[in-house]
Formats: C-alpha cells, sequence, structure tokens
C-alpha cells in the first residue's frame, strides 16, 4: 500500500512538471486519474515493489550522486585524454569485482555506476560477482570499485554495507 | 525548388541539408545492405534523422509521432518479423532489366521535371498556404477553443478522414489476427523456448540476478512511460500529440514489460481477449461520438452539439472522447501485432543463423 | 553559440552514422545506433532554442524514455534467439523477497 | 547581496555558452573516439563520454539559458532518464556481445589502427 502512495505521488509530481497548465481542473483531475492508473497497472503487472517505487528513499540518493558526479567528470577526463593523444596507448582488461552489495537495487545501481563513469562498462553481472571492461588498467584499482560498492549499498538503505 | 538554389542559403537550409544527405546516405545504404539486422539498425537511424529533420521543418507533431513509431516499437516489431523470416536477404540474380531502367529514368525525369512547377519552400502564395491553411488558422481558436490548429484539424474538421484512418488501424490488426493469430490466453508450453546454450543456461537461473540492471532500470520506466502517454494524450490540445502517439507510447511500455517479463506474464496482465476487445472498442468510441452527436439533432461528428450554450467547449469535449477512441484503438492493435509476431515459435536453423 | 552546438552535434551524429556503416561487427552497429539516438536526444533540445518552440524538447524526452527498450529487444534476439523469452520472474503474491 | 545576483544574471548567458560549446565539443571528442578505438568493448568506452559528461554539460548550458521555468525541469528529466537508461542499454549491448563469446583485444595496444578485428561474425 505504502508503495502505490508513493508510485501515485511520485507520478503526479511527474505530470505537474510535464504539464504546465495548473489552472484547468480538468487537466488536473485527468492527471491524478493518470497517476492512479499508472499505479493500478504497476499492480496489475505485479511489478508494484521496492524496485518499481524507490521514490520515498530518494533522498538518500542524494547524498550518492554529488560523489558519482565528481566520479564521472574525473573519469570523463582521463579518457577524453587517452582519446586526443596521437599516439594511443591503451591498456584494455577483463576484471572480476568481488565486492558487491547484497539488494538488487543496490547491484543494479552499483553495475549502472560503472558503467557510467567512463573507462570501465559491467559487462556481467552474477549474484557475487561484476565482469567489468577497463580501457586503462589504472582504472582497475580494486579500493575504488570497494568504496563505490559500499556506497551504493549505503545508497539503497542496506543495514551493514559491504566491507 | 525552382528558385531554391539562387537564394541565399541560411543557417536552417544548412541543417535540412545536411540532414537531407544523411538520409539519401541512410537510404542507399539500406537499399545494399544483405544482413538484415544491419538494415534493422539502418532504419532506426533513418527515423531518428527524419523526426530531427521534421522538427527543423517546423512538423513538430509529423515528428512526435515518428518519434512515437521510431523509438522503440517499430525496431521490436521487425525483429520480431525477422525472427519468423531469414537473417540474410535472398541474394538476387545480376540481370539488367533494360526496360525496368528506361521505365525508372523516364519516371524520374518527369518527377524531377514536375518539381520546376512546384512553389518553393514556404512560398505565401502557395495554395495550402494561401487559402484553406489560413483559413484554419483563423477559425480553429473560436471555433474549436483547441490552441493546436494540428489537432483541431484533425480530430474536428478532418474528422471523418481520421475516423477512416481508425478504422484502418483496426483492419490492420484483424489482418494480423487472421495470418498470424493471437497465440490465444498464455499458451501453456511444455517448456520455455530455450535454443541456445546460453538460453538454457539462463533458465535454470532466471530468478537470479542476471539481468538485474535490465530489469530494475525497466520496471521504473514502466509507469514513468505510461505517465508520459497519458500526458501526450490529454495535452494534444496545446502541443504536439494525441491518440496516436499516446497509443504507441503506452502500448510501448507493456511490450517493455513483455520483453523483460516474457510473453506470457504480459497476456497474463493484458490478455488477448482484452486486447481484441480494445481494438474495436476503441472504433467504436469514436462512431459512438459522433452517433450521440446525431441523436441530439445534429450531424455526424459535429461536436457542437454537445454544449449548446458553448459550440466551442463542445467541440473539446467531442475531440477528448475521439481521442480517447483513436487511443484505445491504437495501444490495442500494436498490441495484437506485437503478441501475433512473438507468438508463434521461430523455426531458425543453426546455420542459418 | 546555440547554432554551433548544434552543428558540433550534427558532425558528432555524422561520425556515428559511419561507424554505422562500417561495423565491423554487428556490435558495433548496435552501439552506434544507441550513441545516435543520445547525439539525436540532444540536438532536438539544442534546436529547441533555435527555433524557439519548446515543442522539440517533448520529443527529446520521448527518446529518452524509449530509446533503449529496442535495446534490450536487440540484447533478446541475439541471446535467446526469440523476444517471448522471460528474463526475470514477478513476484506473486507471499513470495519471499 | 542584490549586487551580486545582478552579476551573476549577466554572466548567466556567458556560463551557458561555454558548458554548450564544452559539451558539444566533448560530444565530437566521444564520437571521433567511437571511430578512433581498435575493438568493439574499447569503443564503448568512448560512448560512454558522449553519454556522460557531454550530455550532463550541453543539457546544463540550456537550463542556463532558459532559467528557472517548466522547460528547464524538462530538460532536467531529459538528462534524468537518459543517465537512468543510457547505462542499462550499453550494458545490455556489452552482454550480448560478451555472451555470445565476442572476444576482447586485452594487453597494452599501441597506436591501434581501427577495424583491426575483420569479418562480420557474429
Amino acid at each position: 500500500m505504502g508503495y502505490a502512495l508513493s508510485l501515485t505521488v511520485a507520478m503526479a509530481v511527474l505530470w505537474l512538471m510535464l504539464s504546465g497548465h495548473y489552472d484547468s481542473t480538468l487537466l488536473l483531475s485527468l492527471g491524478a486519474g493518470s497517476a492512479i492508473f499508472a499505479s493500478a497497472l504497476a499492480w496489475r503487472l505485479h511489478i508494484l515493489d521496492g524496485e518499481t517505487s524507490p521514490y520515498h528513499k530518494l533522498w538518500r540518493f542524494f547524498v550518492y550522486w554529488p560523489w558519482l558526479l565528481w566520479e564521472v567528470i574525473k573519469a570523463n577526463i582521463i579518457v577524453i585524454r587517452t582519446i586526443l593523444q596521437p599516439d594511443m596507448v591503451l591498456t584494455p582488461r577483463m576484471v572480476r569485482v568481488k565486492t558487491m552489495p547484497k539488494t538488487d537495487m543496490g547491484r543494479a545501481l552499483f553495475a549502472n555506476s560503472i558503467t557510467l563513469t567512463p573507462g570501465t562498462v559491467s559487462v556481467d553481472l552474477d549474484a557475487d560477482e561484476v565482469i567489468v571492461h577497463a580501457v586503462l588498467k589504472e582504472l582497475t584499482g580494486k579500493e575504488g570499485f570497494a568504496d563505490m560498492a559500499a556506497r551504493c549499498a549505503r545508497a539503497c538503505g542496506e543495514k551493514d554495507p559491504v566491507k | 525548388m525552382s528558385t531554391g538554389f539562387l537564394t541565399p542559403i541560411d543557417a536552417f537550409t544548412v541543417i535540412d541539408l545536411i540532414f537531407m544527405s544523411m538520409l539519401v546516405v541512410v537510404g542507399i545504404a539500406i537499399v545494399r545492405l544483405k544482413d538484415l539486422f544491419a538494415v534493422v539498425m539502418l532504419s532506426g537511424v533513418y527515423s531518428l534523422v527524419s523526426a530531427a529533420w521534421f522538427v527543423s521543418l517546423d512538423a513538430v507533431d509529423v515528428a512526435f509521432t515518428e518519434a512515437a513509431v521510431g523509438a522503440g516499437i517499430s525496431t521490436v516489431l521487425m525483429l520480431g518479423a525477422m525472427l519468423l523470416t531469414a537473417r540474410q536477404a535472398a541474394p538476387s540474380k545480376p540481370a539488367r532489366h533494360w526496360v525496368a531502367l528506361i521505365v525508372v529514368c523516364a519516371t524520374g525525369a518527369a518527377l524531377l521535371y514536375a518539381t520546376v512547377d512546384m512553389p518553393s519552400f514556404g512560398d505565401p502564395l502557395s495554395a495550402p498556404n494561401a487559402y484553406i491553411g489560413l483559413e484554419y488558422l483563423k477559425r480553429t481558436g473560436a471555433e474549436t477553443g483547441v490552441p493546436n490548429v494540428v489537432s483541431a484539424v484533425l480530430a474536428s474538421y478532418r474528422g471523418y478522414d481520421t475516423f477512416g484512418e481508425t478504422t484502418v488501424i483496426l483492419t490492420a490488426g484483424l489482418g494480423v489476427i487472421l495470418i498470424l493469430g493471437l497465440g490465444g490466453p498464455a499458451i501453456k508450453r511444455k517448456k520455455p523456448a530455450a535454443k541456445t546454450k546460453a538460453a538454457k543456461a539462463d533458465q535454470s537461473k532466471i530468478l537470479g540476478a542476471h539481468h538485474v540492471v535490465l530489469r530494475v532500470v525497466s520496471k521504473m520506466m514502466i509507469p514513468v512511460i505510461i505517465i508520459y502517454g497519458a500526458y501526450v494524450q490529454f495535452h494534444g490540445d496545446f502541443g504536439p500529440g494525441g491518440g496516436f502517439q499516446a497509443g504507441l507510447i503506452i502500448a510501448s511500455a507493456i511490450i517493455l514489460y513483455a520483453l523483460i517479463y516474457g510473453i506470457d506474464a504480459a497476456k497474463e496482465a493484458v490478455p488477448p481477449s482484452l486486447v481484441r476487445l480494445g481494438a474495436a472498442l476503441g472504433v467504436l468510441i469514436y462512431g459512438g461520438v459522433g452517433v450521440i452527436n446525431l441523436l441530439l439533432g445534429g450531424n455526424f461528428l459535429e461536436y457542437n452539439i454537445l454544449n449548446p450554450t458553448h459550440p466551442a467547449h463542445g467541440q473539446e469535449l467531442g475531440i477528448m472522447f475521439v481521442e480517447i477512441g483513436v487511443l484505445v484503438t491504437v495501444a490495442s492493435v500494436m498490441l495484437i501485432i506485437f503478441y501475433g509476431f512473438t507468438s508463434r515459435q521461430p523455426d531458425i536453423k543453426d546455420k542459418d543463423w | 553559440m546555440i547554432f554551433a552546438t548544434s552543428l558540433l552535434l550534427m558532425a558528432s551524429m555524422a561520425l556515428m552514422l559511419v561507424r554505422l556503416l562500417r561495423g565491423p561487427q554487428l556490435y558495433d552497429r548496435v552501439l552506434a545506433v544507441n550513441s545516435f539516438g543520445t547525439k539525436t536526444i540532444l540536438f532536438l533540445c539544442v534546436f529547441a532554442f533555435l527555433i524557439g518552440r519548446s515543442d522539440a524538447v517533448d520529443i527529446a524526452l520521448l527518446y529518452a524514455l524509449m530509446n533503449f527498450i529496442a535495446t534490450i529487444a536487440i540484447l533478446k534476439f541475439f541471446r535467446y534467439r526469440a523476444l517471448d523469452v522471460a528474463l526475470s520472474r514477478t513476484r506473486r503474491r507471499g513470495e519471499a523477497r | 547581496m542584490s549586487d551580486l545576483l545582478h552579476i551573476l544574471d549577466i554572466l548567466r548567458p556567458y556560463v551557458a555558452g561555454i558548458a554548450l560549446l564544452s559539451g558539444g565539443v566533448i560530444v565530437l571528442i566521444g564520437a571521433s573516439g567511437v571511430l578512433r578505438l581498435p575493438d568493439f568493448y574499447t569503443r564503448l568506452h568512448a560512448a560512454g563520454v558522449t553519454d556522460t559528461l557531454g550530455t550532463l554539460l550541453v543539457l546544463l548550458g540550456l537550463i542556463l539559458l532558459s532559467g528557472f521555468t517548466l522547460l528547464s525541469g524538462k530538460l532536467a528529466l531529459v538528462g534524468l532518464f537518459l543517465l537512468l537508461t543510457s547505462p542499462a542499454a550499453t550494458h545490455a549491448v556489452a552482454n550480448a556481445a560478451h555472451k555470445a563469446g565476442l572476444k576482447p583485444r586485452l594487453g597494452t595496444i599501441q597506436n591501434p589502427s581501427p577495424d583491426e578485428a575483420k569479418g562480420d561474425a557474429s
């Protein structure tokens, strides 16, 4: 029930962001109806859970995102510098990263964060490891991945994040 | 284009020319490539380029439709169709048909000659710009109360045409049902298809973390896509959008669900019987609005009669209901096509893969 | 400034087109289409400011929402040779989280 | 205080222009990387440059241009959805290639000439 409520509210907010017509009662009620319809459909599709509707714990992500943004910028500078060198030296490799958040949400966030920082792409994902392709060997530091995994776990509200 | 080459080239012409040459390159590549998969990829790019080009031509509504079709559905349906056929185009025999060449060249020359008489781009004196277009622009505001002229023309002035188009879409759906069937409600197969080694390995741990990234992201996106579809549906009066586009978007959300959770789960939630009903129901809603107008003493699809004191409000109301009919039909038919294409077990031998 | 940016984006679209036509692997083509889509989205956003019509941003939003549906279909096409297989299962009532 | 805000308001279009142009250049660099890099997996990273920093800078520039309006909200949504879906799409492609047995070139590669991997094997 809580998920349905938070999903409906989030969708209503999204409607207001898109719509821009706040003076028409008809449109506002249509928006409310659409938000309820979206939640009802999610229920009907059996996907009404914490992954479809993570909006009530969105505040945790606001700690994670600025850190991720900074990491993305740093990685971008490294990759751009590599691409721009006239004589490129690449050291591509595949590494297995063993540290993983425990929830599915955390795992997905971790894999997406790896892909989002240029220079590393998560190629495959299992219950306890990610296979990562990196374009430079200095991007594959174990500590870096462990730090990121711990932060992802914390962002998804896990009680004792990975060490 | 009679004097097109002589007019000074401005910034937008440069953009148009770049897009047009991209379209030509992609078109030639599509014709020349034998690998059908590459052709599907190229047609995706064709759709992206033409959407961007339509925007630069100020045809935002057309661009929106192109985007709604090209962004997800067309690629999915083309892949589905490819699974029912082969991956390579049949090699054509290198033969020279001189007669055909002459016919093609003559037609091309005639078409080129005909362009000389066409009004140049944006000519204010050309027929569509001078008479009927101006009339629409002048009258829609007062008569329909709908700011987006394209929506007003589509649903009100040309209401009959749109009714016909909706029926055409229904007919397309019926054709797919007749040829491919709908596969019935959530067919119980003995064993889900596991053709490749990877598929077999995956099926044992399907609840594992394998596709967790795709699952989590898709789950988050499905309600968002639905809300966006609803926004497009109900704001067609103000900006680009309307029943056609919204129907495509909402069908895409269900297709995304079917891609992640399998077609059987999708058929359980949105059963084929419901989809079949919806396809006809949409046309019924559209026609029903017309019949109500008749019963109230007006003409077929003359929405003014819905609100005798405020004819413009009647128009607005009529357009809204008609667009809902279009939405229901389009979304249902898209799902009919998707179910029809994917419910058949493809029969590809390993050597053809 | 806006115009220069849109020209830069168009140039990168053209480069993607080259990669798309050259291949050599099918995956390269998928990657190129994907990246082409991102660039088109950015172009539409920039172009909305160039022509002063915010409608183009709606189209960009539509692409941003739906462009990855096609990629999922491609993944399934390659991996399972079918679009109807499930990648995951829904949790029913009473099942453990 | 109001003077400071005023100065910021004057500077805004310039900052926006710088963000837009640098974003465009970064997108172009990413695109050239996709052309120049030697194999499929390394090209993924170059495409990632476009998807992240290029997108962020271009959208930031546009948001600065439009100020605090509904339009900038929509632009932020475009950015949010792109950053959510594009890594998922990249992962899907990389995963498909990896599972199909496409081998990456490993080790140290110097002065790679593009398209060394010949043949359209799939």
